[in-house]
């Protein structure tokens, strides 16, 4: 199975990145840009069958390595 | 006869002192005009300088949005009518996102940022940039970047190669080209590339760091000294 | 929003005791409103209040002819000639970088940055001198890995070279690291910026990014009644921005060309209140503040959230009426906020509207002369007895300590770290780390440099804080020294535990007595500086760490000297013949015990030796110079052997001291100065009354030790070298 | 409405990231771990309101911006 989890910044957290994009994007002439997060998405590949397994495992992951829980928050979908 | 250069300063840019220094030691004194990012137009110049530095902090991509603002329109124009046109570090990354050189520079192997003083070996003395050094001849540069690591396909590569654009390579001190002379996993260990007409250049090692021997030694200079020579012509 | 009643319970979970809140009332003569107790209590809270340590901090020298402004400013200034002036301070982040290290320490790189430029310098350096726990603890290495990341995240993008620091590892520091990180810059002398508002009527103008929620202080956090949105607890750390720092410094470099500024300040801790009360304060004036024109990056903020966020990469001016035109575009060039949000006034009281309502009225006055100032119990330490050093026994060979102790994680090589630091750019560092005992930095367009070190000796410290305060500042006075440079000026960072315990406070005053005693003795006053108080975990706090900056400056860069050496060196140590090993590494290292008396410091010879060292520099002959510190002698003699990629063949030691005493022992005020040819040193010592001794000759690939054992440099630099890439692997 | 930018790197270019995350997991005694790759998201509020138009606009932005299309792919999502 393929565990895909998205790392963004919480709600609340200067997001420097996320504001250079949005800024950059008014500069190319993009209009009606509203808030810009940026985030990370890690995929991975998993000998695990059962998406439920799966799914416990990529969290645990996430919280362990792939997201600082202190800062970011995590979503994991198992494809 | 000087010659007259520009630099172009991007929000964050922030090497464009030493690269003014060391243009201005081998011009006769003669300071860089500074060129800022929304200009849309470019005086009358015989170099263009995109220094080093973090143009828009380097977030989403480095040099992606330096690439995208109003005077890289004036650069590409500068460049395909014959202007000699130099990308050191960030400026070499921005030259890429603009498509004026070819491939990309990903984050380093070892994903941490260097710092550190590095041999290149110079591959081609047919540029201005490298013709004050000799073929082959090792030189010692720092490195200063979180993401020097040249990626390109094979196809890319086997051109650059076979046309001999691959200017600078990493080295050992002695010249030899090694994995672990390879700082950053750059692809077959270019540390520094040119363009077709072979006037436009990037290489990812600090040059302008190197023009004193108080300060980081004196093997940046004949780059400096070989384009003046070129220029003031 | 809470209708939690303010009384002094809720005053207490602010951090306020029940005496502090009775004398808010008696100010306000009413129950303050909710922002109202933020305020004080942000303002009396032991970081921007001093509570515990002004008393002490008093007795620490701060003058000299060539000192401009001592503490009290936002950084310390020092004429460094060529009408220039050196501006420089020290701080810390130690509890955010223990929370989410990239980020803490890339806000405390951020923080001091702009404490300088505050002032109208454009920063040229920056160092930091870094604390972890114990390699084997786990923790720590996601704590040096993230620290490191962070100091050479924002400094390298900022554009402002790190050139130097110091890093020490001890199991007291497991639960609480310490990153204390300085930053020098240069000023004209007749272009300093300080904070004292003034002008009624003048536009008080906030510039920089936008206001967020970050880092309101921890009472709110612990109350959840009081976030606008519990759906998510929100985290207290705040997240740097290093791109808009460096438009930030361009802009503001840029306007203070103009004479549009009458004061300015940046927003550090506490915000837009202790920015505020502190011009107002200053300048003896009133300011109104309209919070409606804060430039907001969320929604829904509060009086009270945005008096109290701790958003980075902000400052506060006071500008000229006239020239407010000129400001704004300059800021707007920088694509950065600009905003008018208050007015100097002359009412003496700092008072904040937001949304048509009065949200605080505050007399300034009494908020500031009548914070609170405690003289907090303390019980002076015992100083440990004297080790009997003649009588300690070697347990291994002269080879094998060097070759532990070159390997230990508190003397290995710091190019792991350093290597991730950008310590070139600018153009104008003449030595980076690990080339010279101090870092040289070049003022652009000048032959003049600056010569840059922090150092502390914790060990000592826990030992005897008095011995260890004196010694930190003499460490510091000597890198300097060894460089050729002359020692101007110190900024410290004071790390201790909880002071409210006596013992606490007793290592503090001991320190403190200690660095004032060498501050004076060695003509090098504190002109800037930092305390950082209640550095504990679980009970149990750290080794007392006053970490001292030091600040120097040599005429001529050429002639700065490093610790490499080359090929045909006579190596002479000037100094005492040692034999120390209370408290040396060689000590904990080898004979596995952290015991005794440090190495006691007498400021009178430090001075007569390093004036001796500095002398001998000018005049032209020394062609490297070591001081010798953590490790002693052999440890030095083994570093300069690896910076100049040289070996060294050394005499029989004297037969006076054990061969471990006098190679491993730390006693303070020596060098170990390389030269062609050591006689004329050697005798020019004698005649001044001082001790030195030819101790070998530099060339070869190996280290020979007396007796003839060899190690190679190779080995020798595999060893120095191992720890980290280990570690870090 | 809501874009959702995902940028990878393509196939076949080497992805070092996502190895030391796979080589870290490893470590940290996670089993069955194929390969990782790491990638970007980008959350942009559009002003929009019609979702083809706003697909259409966020792919303009992904290849004017966002991906660099020499070494990387992306894929829209309107949400
Ligand atoms: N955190 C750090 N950042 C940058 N340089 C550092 C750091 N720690 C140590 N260094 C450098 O490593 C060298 C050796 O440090 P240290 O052993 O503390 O020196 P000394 O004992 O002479 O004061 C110095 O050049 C110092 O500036
Ligand atoms: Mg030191």
């Amino acid at each position: 199975m393929k565990a895909i989890v998205t790392v963004m910044l919480k709600t609340g957290v200067l997001d420097p990145q996320g504001k250079a994009i949005g800024h950059a994007l008014g500069t190319l002439g993009f209009s009606g840009i509203g808030e810009v997060r940026a985030g990370k998405v890690i995929e991975i590949e998993l000998a695990e069958t059962d998406a439920a397994k799966a799914q416990a495992a990529a969290e645990e992951m996430s919280r362990k390595l792939l997201a600082n829980t202190v800062i970011e928050s995590f979503k994991v979908e198992i494809a | 006869m000087a010659f007259r250069a520009g630099i172009v300063l991007f929000p964050g840019t922030n090497r464009e002192r030493d690269i003014a220094i060391a243009l201005a030691a081998a011009n006769g004194g003669r300071e860089p005009v500074i060129i800022w990012h929304k200009d849309t137009t470019l005086p009358p110049l015989d170099l263009v300088v995109l220094p080093g530095g973090f143009s828009h902090g380097d977030y989403l991509r480095c040099g992606a949005m330096a690439a995208q603002s109003p005077v890289m329109r004036a650069v590409r124009d500068f460049a395909s009518a014959g202007g000699h046109v130099l990308g050191v570090c960030n400026g070499f990354q921005i030259l890429t996102e603009a498509g004026l050189l070819p491939g990309a520079l990903l984050r380093n192997a070892g994903l941490r940022f260097l710092a550190q003083d590095h041999h290149i070996r110079v591959e081609s003395t047919d540029t201005i940039y490298s013709r004050g050094y000799v073929q082959g001849q090792s030189i010692r540069v720092i490195l200063a970047h979180g993401d020097g690591n040249y990626a390109a396909d094979e196809e890319t590569l086997d051109r650059l190669e076979g046309e001999g654009r691959v200017v600078f390579r990493y080295s050992r001190r002695d010249g030899t080209v090694a994995p672990d002379a390879n700082p950053n996993g750059s692809a077959r260990a270019i540390a520094g590339i040119c363009s077709e007409n072979r006037r436009v250049l990037g290489l990812m090692p600090h040059p302008e760091d190197a023009v004193e021997a108080l300060i980081g030694g004196e093997d940046g200079k004949p780059m400096f000294a070989g384009l003046a020579e070129a220029l003031a012509a | 929003m809470s209708s939690r009643p303010i009384d002094a319970d809720l005053a207490r979970s602010f951090g306020l005791n029940a005496e502090e809140y009775a004398r808010v009332l008696t100010i306000m003569g009413r129950t303050p409103s909710l922002t109202e107790l933020g305020i004080f209590s942000v303002m009396w809270s032991e970081h921007c209040s001093y509570k515990s340590s002004r008393v002490w901090l008093k007795e620490l020298p701060t003058k000299a002819a060539w000192v401009v402004h001592g503490p009290g400013e936002n950084a310390g200034v020092v004429d460094i000639g060529d009408n220039l002036t050196a501006i420089f301070k020290m701080e810390s982040h130690n509890h955010p970088s223990f929370i989410e290290p990239y980020q803490g320490a890339a806000t405390g790189v951020g923080g001091i940055l702009r404490d300088v430029f505050t002032m109208g310098a454009r920063p040229i350096a920056n160092l930091n001198a870094l604390r972890f726990g114990r390699p084997e603890n786990p923790r720590t290495k996601r704590v040096v890995d993230g620290v490191v990341r962070g100091i050479g995240g924002y400094g390298n993008c900022v554009g402002v070279p790190t050139v130097g620091g110091e890093v020490n590892f001890h199991a007291a520091y497991d639960g609480n690291p310490l990153v204390n990180a300085m930053t020098v810059g240069i000023a004209p002398r007749d272009r300093i910026f300080l904070s004292a508002a003034a002008g009624q009527g003048n536009p008080v103008v906030y510039v920089g990014s936008k206001t967020g929620r970050d880092g309101i202080h921890g009472a709110t956090m612990a109350s959840a009644e009081f976030a606008a949105d519990s759906e998510e607890k929100r985290p207290t750390v705040q997240v740097g921005d290093p791109f808009t720092e460096k438009l930030l410094i361009e802009a503001c470099l840029e306007l203070m060309a103009t004479d549009a500024i009458i004061a300015i300040q940046d927003m550090g801790a506490a915000g837009l209140t202790s920015s505020a009360v502190e011009m107002a304060g200053k300048g003896g004036v009133g300011i109104s503040l309209d919070l409606d024109a804060v430039p907001q990056r969320e929604t829904a903020m509060t009086a009270y959230e945005m008096m109290l966020s701790e958003s980075q990469e902000r400052m506060l001016m006071v500008l000229d009426p006239a020239r407010e035109g000129v400001a704004r575009a300059i800021f707007e060039k920088w694509d950065l906020d600009f905003a008018v949000i208050g007015r100097i006034t002359d009412t003496g009281h700092i008072v904040v509207s937001h949304k048509g309502q009065i949200e605080a009225d505050i007399p300034l006055q009494p908020l500031a002369d009548e914070a609170p100032l405690y003289r907090r119990p303390f019980i002076l330490p015992v100083a440990p007895a004297v080790l009997d050093h003649a009588a300690i026994e070697s347990p291994v060979s002269l080879k094998d300590a060097l070759l532990t102790l070159i390997a230990c994680p508190d003397l290995c090589s710091r190019a792991w770290i350093w290597n991730q630091y950008d310590a070139a750019v600018g153009g104008q560092t003449v030595k980076r780390p690990g080339a010279a005992d101090a870092a040289i930095v070049r003022i652009e367009g000048s032959r003049r440099a600056l010569a840059l070190t922090t150092d502390c000796t914790p060990r000592y410290c826990q030992a005897d804080p008095r011995t260890g305060g004196a010694q930190a500042v003499a460490e510091a006075w000597r890198n300097i020294t060894a460089t050729g440079a002359r020692p101007l000026a110190v900024t410290d960072n004071m790390n201790f535990g909880n002071p409210e315990k006596p013992e606490i406070m007793g290592q503090f005053a001991a320190a403190i007595q200690g660095m004032a005693a060498a501050c004076t003795a060695l003509d090098f006053p504190v002109v800037s500086g930092n305390v950082s108080l209640y550095n504990e975990t679980e009970g149990r706090g750290i080794l007392p760490t006053p970490a001292i900056g030091g600040l120097g400056v040599i005429e001529d860069a050429a002639r700065a000297r490093g610790i490499a050496l080359t090929p045909g060196l006579d190596l002479v140590v000037v100094g005492e013949d040692g034999g120390w090993l209370g408290q040396s590494l060689w000590l904990r290292e080898i004979a596995g015990r952290e015991e005794g008396a440090p190495p006691p410091v007498d400021l009178v010879r430090e001075r007569r030796h390093g004036d001796f060292v500095r002398h001998q520099i000018a005049a032209g002959d020394v062609a490297a110079c070591h001081d010798v510190s953590d490790g002693g002698l052999l440890i030095a003699v083994a570093e300069m052997a690896l910076a100049g990629d040289t070996g060294v063949a050394l005499l029989d030691q004297p037969d006076a001291v054990t061969a471990h005493g006098f190679w491993f022992g730390e006693d303070q005020a020596r060098y170990v100065v390389a030269l062609a040819d050591g006689t004329p040193l050697l005798s020019a010592a004698h005649t001044a009354g001082i001790s030195a001794r030819l101790i070998g000759r530099s060339g070869g690939r190996d280290l020979t030790l007396p007796g003839g054992v060899s190690i190679s440099l190779a080995t020798l630099r595999e060893a120095h070298g191992r720890f980290f890439a280990e570690w870090m692997a």
